[in-house]
């Protein structure tokens, strides 16, 4: 099955939306197309899972490889693993959910959903190229429609967020951009296949790991470059700010896993420094959390403790602990989506995301104060939902690390998941439980495309939470891949 | 020290004082005859390198042409009673720096680059010769040159006319 | 040898009445200053150093020609300039400021 | 060994109707959640009568030795080839008796709140979540893995949580539930860790491969996880105290119990079952469950005594002041746990020092019976006065005969009286206590004293002082109310007699115990020295008992305000983690990481202004550069290219 079907598909409805004009004709075509590559992911999974089933071990399935400028050895080369294809499933599940969120979306509705679409695109992209250049292509095509979904569809001071956002990730790209430089003037090439075939020498490795991971950080909220998130997070439009917190988050994650692959010398030097702000990343965001009154704001900040676990997952540099990383990144990304799905409801009736001002909504809308309760539960780490699935093995994992000093970072992660409680129960309590004011009492309760998007995104949380066996089946070929890789690199050093 | 040189440093000290007046003094039409008389000293430094045509030529286009220009053009924007800014302080200080340092730094290039002068070869700079090669069309010779400066000076000449003739009708 | 150095002092008397003069005629007078002694560089070399060869000459006579133009067309802009700032002195024209 | 497999649908029943009740709840099943909820648990709790029958009398025991039997094992989640959570059932004495005693205690608690809960509208989510209650305590029973204990840990923590904020609408309901799951999650932290330093070092998180391997002494893993120290403990230590931190948590001992008090704000059945007889022995459970381990350690044996006693009786003092009953009897769960913990503590493995370890667990069985008993005696006694507290209570003996009774009959189990079933537990705990710690002997009499004191206070208080001013009372509740009080004090009566030892000891193997009168003549003297004191203070309305406040004077005062321990913790999260962690680190984030970038954005902005200076429009400028740049690159050419 030919990739490229996946980023064909977003283009059609992108391109069938602009043809369309009323917000009822635009809706159905985002979400029928949305839909079709749900089904189209899904289906890929099946291909998948019965191409390793018949035992195929290549590390990439279904690759592609088109010369795009062969003078610059750049190739337009695709093809998946099993952490992208858990990503891609995980993308198209937030992408259904966030279009079906945002249906009564009346303002330049085109123009709305085209961007929506747009993202999505980039992200697909992004989670099968092969080659860095692509990889850095959809990674920009990325970051273009979150500025302008921002920007038109915010709240608040929109425009200084958007424009810091723009700038913060633009300045991320740029620093990738000269990692790749550095790659490809030492391997004369972008296939990742081949670099990991060649081999970096350490010194450049050395020298050129810092820029594209602390780029890719950006994206993955790494501590001090994180300053986007809260704001970004705070005046997106509901849909954006799913898109935001569960896609685009995720395209770092998932590209400082890929850095830490292609260059495992620099990991393991550098990788005191990974832990140390990602612990840094998971305590001041779990208590800069407990002292946010706007909901918005809440899960943003949570959202920068969560992805300190994926990047502490992946700075431990063994098997469990970068298993873990990718299982936080699907069930943050999953968890995220459902909290924003959540405050977008509470605040289209509400009119208000402060929480001193929220109380009592279990009475009005008891759908919704489910949905905002079990992803609160999700976020602290309750068993039966995949926080806890993702947390434990990156503890398991960073546990496992001989170094003393680390063992110490995941103690003081490990206290976060207290911190987490304290705030997820202070918000749940002041906006779910307490008595209810008035006027929020004759409120109405989730309409029948906010229930389904709710549906769909608790559906994934709990599979996770309660069979993580199919996940860690999933991923388990790519985090070896990735080990093999760092194993190398130990016995190289 | 014979004549020939007394000759050359007193017009070399008549071009560099004449300059250094024209460039400072303060009314403008005084500047202008400093100028003139830099201008026919150098003339003058042609004739002792024997170079009579150039010199001519110098004196009826410099002095006779261009200085006169610059004098016809101060009477029109009636400069010539006034008295002329001084520069600022900052100005003249950083600007006579600058022009030291070119100075010395190119007379340490020139010290370092001696320049044998070949006397044996004879200078033959007559008219004759010039017109000769002017002309010509093998080698060394600057007839396209020639052609060029001809068609830049009737462009030069139209687009004074232009400049000047325009400012008239719409006055 | 010394003809050098009295061209070289020539160009940067020049120059300095370029830099200090803040009148436009006689920033002009200054260029011709400095055009005389780029004049006066060509002969010296032709004579001295290349006499067999005319080429420094002709190169001096077409500086000269250039000179006598570009004089001409300076005055013209000058003279415009005054009309419409009603004073050449060159720190008023400053219009193409940021 | 017949197949154990039905067990399986124990947990399974109560999940069922928790996913039912759950999500269909609200709209089909508005008032027959009870019997849904009811029906269900009881097929569990026959089937776990069933369980133990064939386990205990068929073919549990193995040539004298009760055989640990896994029916079930699935990997659930696998991080490397040996470390793995996986799912499963174990049979061993420990586990089926905790299974009758959960389902038998929650099978009452349904009945009771059929009547106790008529009238609420959340009447389903209730029911729903009492069963997810049971599912995630029953599913902690009958762990496997150490893991899997955590994971139906949290679940219980989650559980009590919701059932504790039922009244939503109360903030002070939502304000305990808050702090009963932070403060347990607390715990969870160390629970947590320790299991990290078990598994990493004992190589498996399995708790039958992790006994055996930690219990030989010259098994890799005991060796270096005792040589591998850190701070001057042990690993082993470490990793147990840790390990009982989180148990302590939940089974609110000394330092962490100020959440029980609040907890019960939730309605009475809750707290009978979750804050009598479930969740709160879950601890003495784990520390049971991984018994072989911690006897290997007497450190972490004693950091247990010591906690366990110490909370015994501070639990103890504090309850004799109480006025509200509910918070009488909350402390007094607190101290019958510190009772149950100091007997595991005292006790060794094998034959006869294994008494305490038998004892506690005995202790557990019949505390769970009448302390539920007591709960729901008081929860029927709050349904007629619609008060918690003592003062306007009193004369309700002829109001309500059977509560009465049945209070009575639970007052004198927990007082240790020899019929009932306290006095053989406790005794057990006693002579254990003897043998082995003077000091603790001591302290468990004083506090035997102590609670038969405040029992029977309490109880002088509600059926006698005063006569009732009550004018309109709607009888004593249904039969669905009496029922279970009656069944729980037959309990009370009689599982005293059940032969425990040869079922359950420290190893396994049948363990002859006596009850020699001799020895219990000083408790039981005590018990009926205090209750006599009890009696006269309280048996009339008389002003003695202010009197003797009075004179104690502050100690009653600080006895009173719960000895400020829930201010001190208030004080440490108000004063000191939210405006001096909290506070500075969001006050931080905002400006001096926010504003790094913002003054980033500043500085460019005024540099480009400067530079736009240069632009002046003075043509003398320009040329003054103009001739800098030639000089710069002549120089530059000339001295760098010779």
């Amino acid at each position: 099955m030919n990739l490229s079907l996946l980023i064909l598909l977003p283009i059609i409805t992108a391109m069938a939306i602009l043809f369309s004009n009323g917000l009822k004709q635009i809706r159905v075509i985002g979400l029928l197309g949305s839909i079709a590559q749900l089904g189209l992911a899904s289906w890929l999974l099946k291909l998948y899972l019965n191409e390793r089933a018949i035992g195929n071990t290549a590390t990439y399935l279904f690759e592609s490889n088109y010369p795009w400028f062969s003078a610059l050895h750049i190739n337009y080369h695709i093809g998946i693993d099993g952490i992208s294809l858990a990503m891609i499933l995980l993308t198209s599940l937030i992408v259904v959910a966030g279009i079906l969120v945002s249906w009564t979306m009346d303002k330049l509705s085109k123009e709305y959903f085209f961007l929506l679409v747009l993202l999505s695109m980039g992200a697909y992209g992004f989670f099968i190229s092969l080659d860095l250049f692509t990889l850095f292509f959809f990674l920009e095509v990325a970051v273009i429609p979150k500025f302008l979904l921002i920007g038109i569809w915010g709240s608040g001071n929109k425009q200084n967020s958007a424009m810091k956002l723009a700038l913060m990730l633009m300045a991320g790209s740029a620093l990738v951009f000269v990692g790749l430089m550095g790659i490809y003037y030492n391997t004369h090439t972008f296939d990742i296949v081949q670099i990991t075939q060649i081999g970096i020498s350490a010194g450049v490795q050395q020298f050129f790991f810092p820029f594209a991971f602390i780029g890719f950080g950006i994206f993955a909220a790494l501590f001090p470059f994180h300053t986007w998130v809260p704001d970004g997070h705070a005046s997106a439009p509901t849909a954006a700010s799913m898109f935001l917190a569960g896609i685009s988050m995720k395209l770092g994650g998932y590209g400082c896993l890929r850095i830490a692959s292609l260059m495992p010398d620099a990991a393991h030097h550098y990788a005191w420094i990974i832990i140390l702000l990602a612990t840094i990343a998971i305590i001041y965001g779990a208590f800069a959390t407990m002292m946010q009154t706007d909901l918005k704001y809440i899960n943003a900040y949570s959202s920068i403790s969560h992805c300190g676990f994926v990047i502490l997952g992946i700075g431990m540099m063994n098997k469990t602990s970068i298993n873990g990383a990718v299982i936080q990144m699907v069930s943050h990304g999953l968890m995220t989506a459902l909290f924003f799905a959540a405050i977008g409801m509470i605040y289209s009736r509400t009119h208000t995301r402060m929480i001193a001002q929220l109380g009592g909504l279990l009475k009005a809308m008891p759908f919704i104060s489910t949905v905002f309760v079990i992803a609160g539960l999700c976020s602290l780490g309750l068993p039966g939902f995949s926080g806890f699935v993702a947390e434990m093995t990156v503890f398991m994992g960073s546990w496992q690390n001989p170094n003393g000093v680390y063992r110490l970072a995941t103690i003081i992660s490990g206290a976060s998941i207290v911190v987490t409680a304290v705030y997820i129960l202070r918000a749940t309590g002041k906006t779910i439980m307490g008595p209810i004011s008035n006027e929020h009492a004759l409120l109405g309760d989730a309409t029948w495309n906010e229930k389904l998007a709710a549906v769909l995104l608790i559906a994934g949380i709990v599979i996770i939470g309660i069979a993580p066996f199919l996940l860690n089946a999933l991923i388990g070929p790519g985090t070896d891949n990735i080990m093999l890789q760092v194993g190398k690199a130990i016995t190289l050093k | 020290m014979n004549i020939t040189t007394i000759l050359f440093y007193l017009i070399a000290a008549c071009i560099l004082g004449a300059g250094i007046l024209a460039v400072t003094s303060t009314k403008i039409f005084r500047a202008a005859i400093w100028l003139l008389f830099s201008l026919v000293s150098v003339a003058a430094l042609y004739f002792w390198m024997q170079v009579e045509f150039i010199a001519a030529i110098q004196i009826v286009v410099y002095v006779g042409g261009i200085v006169v220009l610059i004098i016809f053009s101060i009477f029109l924007t009636q400069q010539s009673g006034k008295e002329m800014p001084k520069p600022t302080a900052t100005k003249t200080i950083s600007s006579l720096a600058a022009a030291l340092f070119g100075f010395l730094f190119t007379c340490n290039l020139i010290k370092h680059y001696s320049f044998e002068s070949a006397l044996e070869k004879p200078f033959d700079s007559s008219i004759h010769t010039i017109g000769i090669q002017m002309l010509s069309t093998q080698e060394h010779g600057y007839i396209l040159p020639f052609e060029v400066i001809s068609m830049l000076l009737l462009a030069a000449m139209i687009g004074c006319i232009v400049i000047a003739m325009k400012k008239e009708s719409t006055q | 040898m010394p003809i050098l150095i009295v061209s070289t002092a020539l160009f940067f008397i020049g120059m300095f009445g370029l830099f200090t003069r803040r009148n436009m005629i006689t920033m002009l007078m200054a260029i011709e200053l400095m055009l005389n002694s780029v004049n006066i560089n060509f002969v010296a070399f032709n004579k001295y150093l290349f006499p067999d060869k005319l080429n420094g000459l002709f190169f001096t006579l077409f500086i000269i020609a250039i000179a006598a133009a570009e004089a001409a067309v300076a005055i013209a802009i000058i003279i415009n300039l005054y009309r419409s700032h009603t004073s050449i002195d060159v720190e008023d024209a400053s219009e193409m400021k940021f | 060994m017949s197949n154990y497999s039905y067990i399986l649908l124990i947990p399974l029943l109560p999940l069922l109707t928790f996913l039912v009740l759950g999500i269909f709840g609200r709209k089909y099943f508005k008032t027959t959640a009870g019997f849904i909820g009811s029906a269900s648990l009881l097929a569990s709790t026959v089937l776990s009568f069933i369980a133990a029958k064939q386990y205990f009398f068929v073919d549990g025991k193995l040539n004298g030795v009760y055989q640990k039997i896994i029916a079930f094992k699935y990997t659930w989640l696998s991080f490397s080839p040996n470390v793995s959570i996986d799912m499963g059932i174990i049979i061993d004495p420990i586990s089926v008796m905790m299974l009758i005693v959960v389902t038998s205690v929650s099978l009452m608690v349904h009945v009771f709140s059929l009547g106790y809960m008529k009238g609420e509208e959340r009447f389903a989510t209730y029911y729903a979540f009492l069963s997810l209650f049971t599912f995630s305590m029953l599913g902690l029973i009958l762990s496997v893995n150490i893991f899997q204990v955590y994971i139906f840990w949290e679940l219980v923590g989650a559980s009590s949580f919701l059932l504790i904020g039922y009244y939503f609408s109360k903030p002070s309901a939502v304000a305990a539930a808050k702090k009963a799951f932070i403060v347990t999650r607390f715990a969870d932290l160390g629970f947590l860790i320790g299991i990290l330093i078990l598994g990493f070092y004992g190589g498996t998180l399995d708790i039958g491969l992790l006994i055996e391997r930690l219990t030989a002494t010259q098994s890799a893993e005991f060796i270096n996880m005792t040589t591998a120290s850190f701070l001057g403990a042990s690993m082993l230590t470490w990793g147990l105290s840790l390990i009982f931190i989180g148990g302590a948590g939940k089974s609110a001992m000394f330092p962490l119990h100020i959440w029980l008090p609040d907890a019960m704000e939730g309605p009475t059945p809750v707290s009978a079952l979750i804050h009598a007889a479930t969740m709160v022995v879950a601890g003495v459970y784990l520390v049971a469950r991984l018994f072989p381990i911690f006897s290997m350690d007497p450190s972490s044996l004693s950091l247990v005594t010591y906690i366990g006693a110490f909370s015994a009786f501070f639990a103890a003092v504090i309850a004799c002041t109480q006025t509200d009953i509910k918070r009488v009897l909350a402390y007094s769960t607190m101290s019958q746990i510190g009772y149950m913990m100091f007997a595991l503590g005292i006790s060794k493995l094998g034959g006869e020092e294994g008494l305490g370890y038998m004892a506690s667990l005995f202790h557990l069985f019949t505390h769970a019976f009448f302390k539920s008993l007591l709960f729901l005696g008081a929860g029927a006694v709050i349904h007629m006065v619609h008060s918690n507290e003592m003062k306007d209570m009193g004369g309700l003996r002829k109001l309500m005969p059977i509560t009465h009774i049945a209070f009575l009959i639970a007052c004198l189990a927990i007082a240790g009286i020899p019929p009932f079933a306290g006095f053989f537990s406790k005794e057990e705990i006693l002579t254990a206590a003897f043998h082995s710690n003077k000091l603790i002997y001591g302290v468990a009499l004083f506090t035997a004293a102590l609670t038969s004191f405040y029992m029977f206070r309490l109880y002088f208080s509600i059926f006698w002082s005063k006569e009732s001013t009550l004018q309109h009372h709607h009888g004593e509740g249904t039969w669905s109310m009496k029922l279970p009080l009656l069944i729980l004090a037959a309990c009370a009566v009689l599982v005293g007699f059940v032969p425990f030892s040869n079922f359950i000891t420290s190893d396994g193997k049948a363990l002859e115990t006596h009850i020699d009168l001799i020895f219990s003549i000083a408790p039981v003297g005590l018990t009926l020295i205090a209750i006599s004191i009890a009696a006269y203070l309280y048996k009339k309305e008389n002003d003695t008992p202010s009197k003797l406040a009075a004179q104690f004077g502050i100690l009653y005062q600080a006895a009173f305000k719960k000895f400020y321990v829930d201010e001190l913790y208030l004080f440490i999260t108000k004063k000191i983690i939210f405006p001096f962690i909290g506070q500075p680190i969001a006050w931080a984030d905002k400006n001096i990481v926010d504003g790094f970038m913002l003054l980033l954005g500043k500085t460019t902005a005024k540099i480009s202004f400067k530079i736009k200076g240069i632009q002046s429009g003075k043509v003398q400028n320009y040329t003054l550069y103009f001739f800098g740049g030639i000089l710069i690159l002549s120089i530059l050419f000339i001295y760098t290219w010779k």
